[in-house]
């Protein structure tokens, strides 16, 4: 079981997406939220190209990872816009305390 | 106001060569400095000569020294310390340079140089002109200790001699000071009634 | 040479290892003696002497400063927040030094042939970003805080134009393999890509302009990447003490000197690599006149080193001609005149390419 | 165990146990350079499965660039210079028994299903491969996502400008 396959690393995928959604379920500060989504990307991208290493499909899989890593980019770009907007109109961040959409 | 599309260009155009051209100057004069030879002059080897009347370091001609105090008293920052002890008759202290005759063991002459303000004004009073600032000026220490400059010409013991020398004289003096004080007051009782005696 | 190692000790770890250290000695000579010629440069420039005390030209200062700064006191303000302000010195001597495992110094001495290096090289810079931030905040000291900072606003920005000048070569090259970029400007200097490249087709005496341009872009955004002056505002001495390695003393202070010198030398083999034919002789080799094979490598081996001194010193002379610029300058620098140009120039070179 | 598994498990112990903090330390400024260690990490990953440019790709935008937003982001919203930047936590119970059973059920997925597994030969490089992928079966997508970050671009400089007074 030791010797490294597949199984191997879809396993720390799931983990890591595991502790993604821990992270997104319970931090409070916006940011955090995005380091939790930030960590669930990671672990998809692990598995496309596990996939793709393992699986005759070709470089498929290379190719989405990588337009995940462009997409995460351009989110984290406009979520970290909207969170400093957040910032300037409530004076913090915390997810559970900006619950309402006017005044 | 707006500027048109040309005139931008022109400008931004200008500002890029201006940017590149002025740092190439910079860099032609500080290329022509790199050979320039150094101006700076290497302190240790090399010393700037000091000009006349420089004041650094005092320093102390004891052997013309009376211990007249006069330095002492003119420092402002009291830095200089002088003890003396006068001499007894039959002892010899010879005489200054310019003819005064010494009159005075000078047992203490110490210099707090850390002190100094280096202000000569202790130079001009002196009589025998025995105290000057010379043109040492390095003369750093590790010891703070190290900065007192003892000048006196006796060590600790002969100071001590000379001490002693002077109280056994004073001692010798007193006593025959009293001995005689004692040989005029014994007749003197017998002064008013002798006449009358006699 | 990492097959050499591997066939002298038939052991993966030995190896691996004496593969590192070559490079790791190579950073320590370069900080030792970059600090001795920055300080006579500057002196030189200055109309002064410059350090003259220990050994001729005083050459062995640096191994001074050396023993100096390993034996002080490693003093650590109780402020501070000890676990990243004892890593973020490691994290940017790593970055620094990673980015020599690409870089070949002659054609058999490389740490590693990856074929993505000249993106790799550009990559291992970022976590020198991560490390500044992460000294900077540690430190508990607002002008750590603010250099670090300033840094990290300066280097993303400033990646720009590298990375677009880089495209250029590479859409000029074909590859991203550092060893392959020389060997293809192998023979005499006008087959250098500052020259337009090997071969005398048209398109060579077209490229040369653009070429030049591209060159400058890049000398300019690296200088700025490695935070030398006339781009040193993170760590400017007159209003932030030292920037983000104010609160360091001791060897963490070293190894942010350590990778700084070692990020001046990687950008200057960088450079020399992309234009100026990485370890190729500009003459050709002896070693092949007198048919002696190690000879040509030892060649190389100098060829390259003279050629990242050579961009060194440019730097420091850079750095005794400009002051220091603004941040709103430096913003303008590099958004409205680096990037610009660098698209500009990007679009052509791929359209010579085309011919 | 060759040196290829010692090298796999050394990058998932530093993948998982940095995300681990991540997810669990209560400064965020940890969180966010903890954060770097398990992109590092995954990069590492990435590597073992002959993915030598993602790999690189991986480092050279989580790290130079999204870490280094996340922490400008987390520097921007707290004021970091008197006030220490703990952040709460919630529902911490029901969310660690429900991502539990989540990872239990997704581990228990990927290990019990029979994988057709066809490994082909690593290639030294993916670099040609991936280029030629980008510039004839994913065009489309690839122009799309240069237009998206372009917009991306300028969305976030326009939400997050200071309107003028």
């Amino acid at each position: 079981m030791l010797q490294v396959g597949l199984t191997h690393f879809l396993t720390v995928s799931a983990i890591l997406f595991s502790l993604g959604v821990y992270g997104v379920v319970t931090r409070k500060n916006a940011v955090m939220v995005l380091m939790g989504i930030e960590l669930i990307l990671n672990s998809a991208n692990i598995n496309f190209i596990a996939f793709s290493r393992f699986g005759n499909f070709g470089y498929s899989g290379q190719i989405i990872a990588l337009f995940v890593i462009i997409l995460a980019s351009a989110e984290a770009a406009i979520a970290l816009a909207i969170v400093l907007n957040i910032y300037k109109t409530f004076a913090n961040v915390n997810v559970d305390e900006i619950d309402h959409l006017k005044d | 106001m707006q500027k048109d599309g040309i005139e931008f260009m022109r400008e931004y155009l200008k500002n890029t060569w201006d940017g590149i051209y002025t740092v190439l100057v910079g860099m032609r004069i500080t290329f022509k400095h790199l050979f320039t030879p150094a101006v700076t002059i290497q302190y240790p080897e090399v010393k700037v000569k000091l000009p006349d009347r420089v004041r650094n370091r005092l320093y102390v001609n004891i052997d013309d020294c009376i211990g007249c105090d006069q330095c002492a008293r003119a420092c402002p920052v009291s830095c200089i310390e002088i003890d003396t002890v006068k001499s007894i008759p039959g002892e010899d202290l010879g005489i200054t340079s310019n003819g005064k005759k010494k009159a005075l063991w000078v047992t203490r002459f110490d210099i707090d140089i850390a002190k100094c303000c280096y202000c000569q004004l202790c130079v001009f009073p002196c009589p025998t002109e025995c105290i000057y600032m010379t043109d040492v000026y390095e003369f750093s220490e590790y010891e703070r200790a190290n900065l007192l400059y003892k000048f006196s010409a006796l060590n600790q013991d002969e100071a001590a001699q000379k001490k002693v020398n002077y109280e056994k004289f004073q001692a010798e003096k007193e006593a025959q000071k009293a001995a005689a004080a004692a040989a005029a007051a014994k007749p003197k009782p017998e002064t008013p009634a002798q006449p009358s005696a006699n | 040479m990492y097959q050499f190692f591997f066939d002298l000790t038939g052991n993966v770890i030995i190896s691996t290892l004496a593969v590192a250290l070559v490079p790791l000695i190579c950073v320590l000579l370069v900080t030792l003696f970059g600090v001795w010629l920055e300080r006579k440069v500057s002196a030189w420039m200055q109309d002064r002497v410059g350090p003259n005390r220990i050994g001729p030209y005083g050459i062995f200062q640096c191994v001074a400063d050396f023993v100096k700064m390993l034996q002080k006191e490693d003093a650590v303000s109780s402020e501070v927040d000890g676990v990243l302000y004892n890593i973020a010195p490691v994290l940017v001597f790593a970055g620094s030094f990673a980015a020599f495992a690409v870089i070949p110094f002659a054609s058999t001495i490389i740490g590693s042939q990856v074929e993505v290096g000249l993106f790799y090289m550009l990559a291992a810079s970022s976590f020198v970003v991560a490390g500044i931030l992460m000294g900077g905040w540690s430190s508990n000291n607002k002008y750590s805080l603010l250099g670090s900072m300033r840094s990290a606003a300066q280097i993303i920005s400033y990646e720009i134009p590298t990375a677009l000048v880089v495209l250029s070569m590479v859409m000029l090259m074909g590859t991203l393999n550092l060893t392959q970029i020389s060997e293809m400007q192998t023979g005499n200097f006008w087959h250098w890509n500052i020259f337009g490249g090997p071969g005398w087709a048209l398109s060579k005496f077209l490229l040369i302009p653009f070429m030049v341009v591209g060159f400058i872009i890049i000398f300019i955004s690296t200088l700025a990447e490695v935070n030398r002056t006339p781009f040193d505002i993170p760590e400017a001495e007159s209003e932030l003490v030292a920037g983000y390695f104010t609160e360091y003393c001791g060897m963490k202070y070293g190894m942010f000197m350590l990778a700084e010198y070692g990020n001046m030398f990687a950008v200057s083999l960088l450079v020399s690599v992309l234009f100026f034919g990485g370890y190729q002789s500009p003459v050709g080799y002896l070693g092949n006149v007198l048919g002696i094979k190690w000879l040509v490598s030892l060649e190389q081996f100098s060829w390259f080193f003279a050629k990242g001194w050579f961009f060194i010193f440019v730097q420091m002379w850079l750095r005794w001609t400009l002051p220091r610029l603004r941040v709103d300058q430096l913003m303008t620098l590099c958004w409205k005149y680096l990037i610009p140009y660098a698209v500009i120039n990007l679009v052509i070179i791929g359209i010579i390419s085309l011919l | 165990m060759n040196y290829y598994d010692i090298m796999f498990y050394l990058f998932a112990a530093i993948t998982l146990v940095s995300a681990w903090f991540v997810v669990t330390t209560r400064n965020v400024i940890y969180s966010a350079f903890f954060l770097l260690f398990t992109f590092f990490g995954v990069a590492g990953i990435y590597v073992l499965l002959a993915a030598d440019f993602i790999a690189v790709v991986q480092i050279m935008v989580y790290v130079g660039g999204i870490l280094i937003l996340l922490l400008f982001g987390v520097m921007l919203t707290n004021q970091i210079t008197n006030v220490d930047i703990r952040t709460g936590a919630s529902n911490l119970l029901p969310a660690s028994i429900a991502t539990g059973i989540l990872m239990g059920a997704v581990v228990s997925v990927m290990w019990f299903t029979d994988w057709k597994i066809q490994p082909t030969e690593a290639p030294t490089t993916t670099l040609k491969i991936l280029g030629r992928l980008l510039l004839t079966d994913y065009v489309l997508v690839f122009e799309l996502l240069g237009l998206l970050l372009l917009v991306a671009l300028i969305g976030a400089a326009s939400i997050a400008r200071r309107e003028k007074e």
